[in-house]
């Protein structure tokens, strides 16, 4: 065992691990709550960055044969999902004073790079977990709404139900071909006996579960909304691309065919269209955002319809897109003291007028992840649904394009309410007492802008790299 | 343990399972993880289960809100899920598939340390990492209940 | 039928059975040992195939279970307790204040 | 340079003037110059127009004829196919450019006594111009392109014209009334313009005319082309069916009923088929329907005016009439003949028009000749010209009316090209009609007793002498405008149809039988209208009901309100609006949204909050995702 | 290379324009207001330098820039000038200006987002025109939604929310349909021939089966059709007309209009010319059904916005047919209808805005005798209307007289052969002309004649920059109707080059029957 390659492959996520015990070091030393997001922004940053460069390198290294291993589009993934944390913590400063929410995420973290490079389900498995697990402490976090316990056990069961059900698939994997290598995912995909095809089936529903796919998706909208609004951002944005990185790692450049290939269809079809629909009707913010979240997973599982190679970067894109924009559109929200208040739609009503930078900022991320160009949002869903084409799906191709459009009546919505409600109705929605957000969420505002607009302008340079 | 009403009945009912399925590994020859099961899961699990629910001692409402009104399509699908999975499962495994390994001699205690140190070194080391972090999200939620009632 | 088809059958009921119990058990408490049931069936199954394929990494798997059943109760139980502690009650259909 | 353009220079004068006076003398300079900047701009460069147009004219007799071809512009070139704006100036184009400019210069020196008093003199002589422009440019262009232009553009100085005094709602609705008859029309011209220019490649009217003249095989149909463009010309000169317009038009102010609705404009439906002659020559079928169509017209028309009480309404259908005459004898191929009777009818009908001006004028604004009467002697000179275009328009030679309508007739009977002893009947009584008419409407308004309301009475005088003059001068031309014998100036070019040798001989009788029908009209009006009162009344008792359905225009009006407006306005408000766009377009979107929205609404009442059906989603989610994988594929 | 940089500027320079409005102060309305009026005026400028720069009798692309975008889908920042665009091109930066300028007063609420938003907009529309690129193209036509639905929603009428959603939600039914055609466009290109492009050049030489051209040629129709609009799917149109404001009706009427049949003109006929050669006969009734419908429904409306929303569907089907009558007069009739459209209709809305500003009403029944009232307002809008009406020397003329003539000269031969179906059209499309006069006349008796009424009194007639404004569109439509020789000249070119692509059947190489897309 090579410790140098030990140390250096896993370098990202010691940094993580350093954060964590730092954290708690000043946890336990008393209440530096400032000093213990900047070494939270610190840690996480500098995983991003030594992921980044490693992946500049081109590192390659498999530290632990058959359980882990690196490669410069794993970096990548890893760079970009640490990335996507940064503005979650900076706009965290607005909830929570304390370490404990830097401590969880940066768990939460570590778990996501595990599953990114998992080699076997041992420590997919694990990093399922690692990053489940701090999810459901973060949403009782925000005691300050009563409903988050409530939130928390309903994401608790049924997330546990999914790890169940993964371990399921896991072990069924085992037993027909005796391995616990990820491989064994992507063979038993092209195999025709009943057993693996259930095995397939129970992995591919677990994940199912965690991304919210319909029908496995009811647990997405309570939970979101019971969750404060930094937590909402992460769980829409870096578990979710958690979820769909190690799926994509599962199924590698293995073909989908028939009866699988359906279900990865008619699943997420169901989700863009029941997520777009449902999102119409919402009152608040959150909730609407939960199912964009369901139809936006059901655009990532499309990804896996396309052909193997195109796969990873379609999803990569997406998340990068589709999670900028969520944290954007989160960051940017008007800080409340009554955190149930803060994302009420109708108190959005005349932002405009009360805080232009937050209302262009939001309109920018909802008419992205509408998919309107020229925002990163459409050339994430370009490329999706480009590669399903090029598989020859068709038909799904179309519905699903058909479905995103029932999307874009709900984010417009939004703009609507902050740009075009009578002065009247404002005022009294201005009455609610929202406040600019603080100068921590604001930078993460414009982080994220910047990162949208670098995006929208320079699309091509991320796909170049990805 | 379904259909009993007291929490603790079912307690009891879950540690009798446990157990028992801890025998059956027993009878497979995997010792360890038959001691593992016993002791984590009737030793640790459910006793603090078992003492959270005589902490409560709120009783659940009796006679027919046992069940949610979920009986019957609940049921029915459980039925189903049985059914399909086990028929997957049954058609695909024939009963001679695979050469059945002598007893015993791979699962022992000392074979797993070594494996554990040896090849599942990152498995293990990452377990403490994930203990580390639920012991800090069990005491953030802690620490929120305490907050909320301070 | 032979040995591991059986184990295997009931290792599908127990996991079954877990999920079952999360959709009929209305107490909270009960909920959370289905789980535990739903978890302790896929150990069945892994122990099963461990015992049939002898490729010992499922019993690292079946370990890593135990571990990770135990970290879910210790987030889950105090989770239930503050619960409790606002609702005065265990019975999950009072927990719907989020909906919609 | 200048003799280059010197047919340009006579169109734009007028264009000049009218922007001149457009801008400056309205509201749009801000009313900054006086009446006589007005005068001079709008009077002298139509005048100017008329000197050039006789110089061009000499320039034309000074070339033999040959026809003068001026290039001013390329319109467009695509594809190889040019669009020209070329001039054109040949026998039939100089006749028609005097009797514009001429005429058109006198009735503007009219005008200035006429609107003297009107709040918006220079907007009138601005429009009174953009006309001028327009009728230049249609009888001066060579191609049907800019013919369609001055077409068009005439329509839209006739529009503005009619509407001129638009407080009164009517006026204006008799306006567009007039354009979108006129419309009609032209879309019967523009599709005949097309299928010329699909087979011929050209819209040069002389390379048209040579084509079908050449005797080439004919490529394409010359009777529908023929019927179409004569559909564009019963638009503009008032024919069966789409003369409802011109009766409305006379809301305008009387000189433009002269200038406009008589002399100039509503012939240019006539001259259309004279210049395009070469095609109608080879469409006998075409041809023939501008015959009976003529006649019709004339007839129905002069049955209307029998019984009309306006002044101008009788000389409106009176017109209508002589512009029947005049699609008569294009019928029949005297195509001299009809620009010859053009010619004739433009000064007496102008002449009785002013005239009839003059009396409005004298009467502050009454124009029933029910309440007229005897003003022979308050406005004698009026008077005095009347009567000598009522005597021209009436058949009695010398005047100029006869030579031009006996031909007429005579081509009627005779004509090898269609004529036909029916024709002449027909034409013969509308002769008649139109000396009863004419004469009728001479006794009541200025024979007899006087109806004058009394305290209009006092105000009668004679016109000024800018008007009066310009009377007399019409006048003149009227009775001596027959000598002009203008076919057989015109023949070379539009040559008359050879009448057979064996009917030579009844030219004489027929002369004599039509002068003799024009004297029994004269003699008839006398003795209804310049006897006691009780006679004509006696007579409207008698024939009531002819009465009825005669001053009612044989309800052509309603009949068209009825099946045409109405239907259309139908159509539109509850089919196309309400039922296309508001119930089955609208409709199906609303529907489609509520539907989602209520779908919406149905997704989230299933998320009920109970984790038990959370649970259940999955449960069933699994069976059948594992049911499914059962499915296809296998095998 | 110089002259292409003056493109990019011309492109760009609203996205310049937005960006220093960012840095002037929001108490500042006025400066707003004059900083973009002189940007706009600068573009206009420079688009004409480029204008007549333009060499007419060159062939394929001028002031051409290609740069590798995305260059692992092929996708290239290629923008460039042909005869098609160059007209609308300079039609877009001629009306930038003028909206700007009408706005003035009109605008009085958030002036600098409104104002950002138009720039925003004439950045869009700007770079459809001049895209060469599918997928850049598709970019900017989709840019476009979004500050319009923000000019309609925030700055329109009573019931502007439903006149908005609707608008957006209409378009971008089109434009999804439309993504999807073109990945499979772009990706059947790929591969029959390997390229992996979205130059509409390369484009251009997609070899698809007729199955799959009629599929794609759908989506692409369904797409432009709703923008041009054709009837049945115009009931956006009248809405988002009526509740816009002023600047949003101009920049609609006049421009983004005519992004529908640019479409068809540019993208739909000529990438799949056989399945637009099967469906001739459908699309042109389409076109007629629309002149003959629009022009009936303008008809019987008493919203003054209306009746000129109305007439557009009415004038835009004369586009289509002229598009689709294959001859060059038809072409070249339907180019120059669509900058007299542009023009008329811009005129005509700015107009309509004028009278709103000074009455706030726009019920026909509650105006008469304007010519009265408002003797100079009434002289331009006379004007105005003479040339929706399409009276020869206005520009409406020009249009409409070539589209019909080429759709007769196309249609004759074919009733010669035996196919009388275009000609019953051709025929049919002239009582347009009859219909054009009657609802534009009817509209004009009751504004500006009859006894003066109106809503709000005393009026005061129109101010210098009115006139101005009204003045200089005047001049152009005059321009158009009398001298149009020079911008056909410089279509010509495009004009001929579409005719070849649309009708060069581009079926595989031997045709085999029966591959199913």
């Amino acid at each position: 065992m090579n410790s140098q390659l030990t140390f250096s492959a896993m370098l990202p996520e010691h940094l993580l691990l350093l954060g964590i015990v730092v954290l708690l070091g000043v946890e336990i030393l008393g209440k530096y709550s400032r000093l213990a997001l900047l070494l939270a922004v610190a840690a996480v940053a500098a995983a991003a960055g030594v992921a980044a460069s490693m992946y500049a390198n081109g590192f390659i290294g498999a530290p632990f044969p058959g359980q882990f291993s690196v490669t410069p589009p794993m970096m990548m993934a890893k760079a970009i999902v640490l990335a996507l944390a940064l503005p979650v913590l900076l706009m965290s400063r607005d909830d929570f004073d304390g370490g404990e929410f830097p401590a969880l995420l940066l768990s939460s973290l570590y778990g996501v790079c595990l599953m990114i490079s998992a080699d076997s389900f041992l420590i997919m498995f694990l990093g399922l977990e690692l990053m489940s697990l701090p999810v459901y402490a973060l949403i009782v976090l925000a005691y300050r709404r009563p409903e988050s316990a409530e939130a928390a056990l309903k994401y608790l069961v049924l997330g546990g139900t999914a790890t169940a059900m993964f371990l399921m698939g896991v072990s069924l994997l085992y037993g027909g071909s005796g391995s616990l290598e990820i491989s064994t995912f992507a063979t038993a995909l092209s195999a025709t006996d009943l057993m693996s095809r259930a095995a397939v089936v129970m992995v591919l529903l677990a994940f199912f579960l965690k991304g919210a796919i319909v029908p496995f998706h009811a647990w997405a909208p309570d939970a979101y909304e019971g969750a404060s609004v930094s937590v909402t951002a992460y769980m829409a944005t870096i578990v979710k691309a958690g979820v769909l990185l190690a799926v994509v790692r599962l199924f590698a450049a293995a073909p989908v065919v028939s009866p699988v290939a359906d279900l990865l269809a008619v699943f997420p079809l169901i989700s863009i269209v029941w997520g777009n629909l449902t999102a119409m009707r919402q009152p608040s913010f959150r909730r609407m955002i939960a199912y964009s979240s369901i139809a936006h997973a059901g655009y990532l599982f499309y990804a896996l319809l396309g052909d193997g190679p195109g796969r990873f970067q379609a999803v990569l894109f997406y998340v990068v897109a589709y999670g900028t924009l969520n944290v954007l559109a989160f960051a940017a929200l008007p800080a409340n003291d009554n955190d149930a208040e803060r994302d009420v739609l109708d108190n959005l009503k005349g932002l405009w007028h009360r805080n232009p930078f937050a209302a262009s900022a939001i309109s920018v991320a909802m008419l992205s992840l509408a998919g309107i160009p020229p925002f990163p949002g459409f050339v994430a869903k370009f490329l999706i649904f480009k590669n399903v084409l090029a598989a020859g799906y068709t038909t799904y191709a179309v519905l699903g394009l058909v479905g995103s459009y029932l999307g874009i009546y709900f984010y417009l919505r939004v703009i609507q309410l902050m740009f075009m409600s009578p002065d009247a109705m404002a005022a009294r929605a201005g009455a609610a007492g929202d406040r600019p957000a603080g100068a921590f969420a604001r930078g993460a505002s414009l982080l994220c802008l910047a990162a949208t607009v670098l995006l929208s302008i320079f699309p091509g340079w991320m796909l170049d790299r990805m | 343990m379904l259909i009993l009403r007291e929490p603790m009945r079912v307690a009891m009912a879950l540690i009798t399972t446990m157990v028992s399925l801890g025998a059956i590994y027993g009878l497979l020859g995997v010792h360890f993880i038959a001691a593992f099961q016993v002791l984590i899961y009737v030793g640790a699990v459910m006793v603090f289960m078992v003492y959270v629910i005589m902490l409560l001692e709120v009783r659940e409402a009796s006679g027919n809100r046992r069940y949610s009104n979920l009986l019957i399509p609940g049921v029915l699908a459980f039925t189903m899920l049985v059914g399909v999975l086990g028929i997957s499962v049954w058609r695909s495994l024939a009963p001679t598939s695979l050469p059945v390994v002598p007893e015993g001699a791979v699962f022992g205690m000392a074979e797993f340390s070594t494996l554990f140190l040896r090849d599942y070194w990152l498995p293990f080391e990452l377990t403490t990492v994930l203990l580390v972090a639920a012991i800090v999200a069990a005491l953030a939620v802690v620490k929120v209940s305490r907050r909320s009632h301070g | 039928m032979d040995k591991y088809q059986a184990l295997l059958w009931l290792s599908i009921a127990l996991f079954s059975l877990g999920l079952l119990g999360v959709i009929l058990r209305r107490n909270a408490l009960i909920m959370l040992m289905c789980m535990e049931l739903m978890l302790n069936g896929v150990n069945l199954s892994l122990i099963t195939f461990l015992h049939r394929s002898a490729v010992a990494a499922g019993g690292v798997l079946v370990f890593l279970t135990f571990v990770v059943a135990t970290a879910e109760i210790a987030i889950a139980i105090p989770i239930v307790l503050l619960l409790v502690r606002r609702k005065r009650s265990l019975d999950l259909d009072v927990y719907t204040d989020l909906k919609g | 340079m200048l003799s280059l353009h010197i047919l340009a220079a006579i169109a734009l004068l007028p264009l000049l003037g009218f922007l001149l006076n457009g801008v400056l003398a309205t509201e749009l300079g801000g009313n900054k110059v006086g009446k006589g900047f007005v005068n001079v701009v709008g009077c002298g460069l139509p005048l100017a127009a008329f000197l050039l147009t006789i110089k061009s004219f000499l320039d034309l007799r000074a070339g033999g004829y040959a026809p003068i071809i001026e290039p001013v512009y390329r319109w467009a070139l695509i594809d190889g196919h040019a669009f020209d704006i070329t001039f054109y100036f040949d026998r039939l184009s100089a006749v028609m450019t005097l009797i514009v400019t001429g005429v058109g210069s006198a009735i503007h020196v009219y005008s200035t006594g006429y609107m003297s008093h009107d709040k918006s003199y220079g907007r009138f002589f601005a429009y009174l111009n953009l006309f001028l422009f327009f009728m230049l440019l249609l009888v001066l262009g060579r191609s049907m392109l800019v013919l369609f232009v001055g077409w068009e553009g005439v329509g839209l100085a006739s529009y503005l014209l009619i509407g001129f005094w638009f407080d009164e709602l009517a006026n204006a609705r008799a306006g567009k009334k007039a354009f979108i008859t006129n419309r009609i029309g032209d879309a019967g011209f523009l599709l005949g313009m097309f299928l010329l220019y699909q087979a011929l490649g050209t819209l040069d009217m002389d390379v048209i005319n040579a084509a079908f003249t050449s005797g080439a095989a004919p490529v394409v149909s010359a009777s529908l082309v023929g019927i179409l463009l004569f559909i564009g010309a019963t638009g503009k000169s008032a024919q069966i069916p789409l003369f409802v317009w011109l009766p409305d038009a006379m809301a305008g102010p009387t000189p433009v009923s002269a200038l406009i609705h008589a002399a100039t404009m509503v012939t240019a439906g006539v001259y259309l088929v004279a210049r395009m002659s070469g095609v109608y020559m080879h469409a006998p079928e075409a041809s023939h329907v501008i015959a009976v169509i003529g006649v019709a017209t004339a007839f129905f028309a002069a049955t209307i005016a029998l019984v009309q009480t306006d002044i101008k309404k009788v000389l409106a259908y009176s017109t209508i009439s002589q512009l029947g005459f005049m699609f008569l004898a294009l019928g029949v191929g005297a195509y001299g003949v009809a620009i010859f009777h053009v010619v004739t009818h433009a000064f007496f009908k102008a002449c009785l028009f002013l005239g009839a001006g003059s009396v409005i004028h004298a009467l502050s604004g009454e124009q029933d000749v029910r309440k007229m009467g005897g003003l022979a002697r308050k406005i004698p000179w009026t008077f005095g010209t009347f009567a000598v275009a009522t005597v021209a328009i009436a058949g009695i030679p010398p005047l100029s009316g006869f030579w031009s309508k006996d031909e007429i007739l005579w081509y009627a009977y005779a004509s090898p090209n269609g004529g036909a002893p029916w024709l002449w009947g027909i034409a013969a009584l509308t002769a008649l009609m139109t000396a009863f008419y004419m004469f009728r409407l001479l006794w009541l308004t200025f024979m007899g007793a006087s109806r004058v309301d009394h305290e209009v009475a006092h105000h009668i005088h004679e016109s000024p002498v800018s008007m009066t003059g310009v009377l007399v001068v019409l006048a003149i031309l009227s009775s001596v405008g027959g000598a002009l014998s203008l076919a057989h100036f015109l023949e070379p070019q539009l040559p008359l149809p050879v009448v057979a040798e064996e009917l030579h001989h009844l030219e004489q009788p027929l002369v004599y039988v039509s002068v003799a029908l024009a004297l029994l009209g004269l003699a008839g009006a006398a003795f209804i209208y310049g006897g006691p009162a009780t006679r004509a009344e006696g007579l409207r008792a008698r024939f009531a009901s002819a009465h009825r359905l005669l001053s009612g225009k044989y309800f052509v009006d309603e009949l068209y309100d009825r099946v045409l407006a109405k239907p259309l306005y139908w159509l539109s408000e509850h089919v196309f609006l309400g039922l296309g766009d508001r119930t089955i377009l609208d409709g199906t979107l609303n529907g489609l949204a509520s539907l989602g929205q209520r779908t919406a609404g149905v997704l989230s009442r299933v998320q009920t909050g109970s984790l038990h059906l959370y649970a259940l989603f999955v449960l069933v989610g699994i069976v059948i995702a594992l049911l499914w994988s059962w499915g296809g594929g296998r095998g | 290379m110089a002259e292409s940089t003056m493109l990019n500027l011309v492109l760009f320079l609203p996205l310049v324009g937005m960006a220093l409005l960012m840095l002037v102060p929001a108490d500042k309305p006025q400066l707003t207001r004059q900083l973009t009026l002189a940007l706009m005026t600068v573009q206009f400028a420079l688009t004409a330098w480029l204008y007549l720069q333009f060499a007419s009798d060159a062939t394929g692309l001028q002031f051409e820039t290609r740069v590798p975008w995305i260059a692992a889908w092929g996708v290239s920042y290629h923008i460039g000038l042909d005869g098609f665009n160059v007209l609308l091109v300079l039609l877009t930066a001629f009306l930038g200006p003028l909206v700007v300028a009408g706005a003035f007063s009109a605008i009085q609420k958030d002036v600098k987002l409104f104002y950002s938003m138009v720039f925003l907009i004439q950045f869009a529309m700007m770079g459809t025109f001049v895209a060469q690129d599918l997928f850049l193209f598709y970019l900017f036509w989709e840019a476009m939604l979004i500050p319009m639905f923000l000019l309609i929603g925030i700055w329109g009428g009573e019931r502007r929310i439903y006149a908005t959603i609707k608008f957006v939600l209409y378009t971008a039914f089109g434009s999804i349909l439309m993504l999807a055609a073109m990945i499979y466009l772009v990706y059947s290109l790929q591969q029959s021939s390997g390229l992996v492009s979205f130059a509409f050049a390369d484009l251009y030489t997609a070899r698809l089966p007729l199955e799959a051209q009629t599929l794609l040629l759908g989506a692409f129709v369904l797409s432009f059709a709703i923008k041009v609009p054709m009837v049945p799917l115009h009931t956006w149109l009248p809405d988002a007309h009526v509740e816009a404001p002023t600047a949003g009706s101009v920049i609609l009427a006049g421009v983004m209009l005519k992004m529908g049949t640019y479409g068809f003109m540019k993208l739909g006929f000529p990438l799949f010319p056989d399945a637009t050669h099967l469906f001739t006969p459908v699309l042109m009734t389409l076109a007629v059904v629309s002149i003959i419908y629009g022009a009936c429904l303008a008809l019987v409306q008493n919203d003054i916005k209306k009746i000129i929303a109305y007439s557009s569907i009415s004038h835009l089907g004369y586009v289509m047919l002229g598009l689709l009558s294959l001859d060059i007069l038809g072409i070249q009739g339907a180019i120059i209808q669509m900058v007299s459209h542009g023009l008329v209709a811009a005129g005509l809305f700015l107009m309509v805005g004028m009278i709103y500003e000074r009455c706030h009403s726009r019920d026909l029944k509650a105006y008469g005798g304007l010519a009265k009232l408002l003797p100079v307002y009434s002289v331009f809008f006379m004007v105005l209307t003479l040339a929706s009406v399409g009276l020869p020397t206005t520009s409406g003329f020009t249009g409409e007289f070539l589209v019909l003539l080429g759709a007769f000269k196309a249609a004759w031969p074919l009733h010669l052969s035996g196919d009388s179906f275009p000609l019953v059209l051709a025929a049919l499309a002239v009582t347009g002309v009859v219909l054009g006069a009657l609802y534009m006349l009817r509209f004009a008796l009751g504004f500006l004649f009859g006894a003066a009424q109106a809503p709000h009194q005393p009026l005061s007639d129109l101010n210098a920059r009115e006139r101005a404004i009204l003045g200089i569109i005047v001049v152009a439509v005059f321009a158009l109707g009398l001298f149009p020789d020079s911008a056909m000249r410089n279509s010509e070119g495009a004009a001929k080059a579409y005719k070849a692509l649309v009708t060069t059947s581009r079926l595989p190489a031997g045709a085999a029957a029966g591959v199913a897309p």
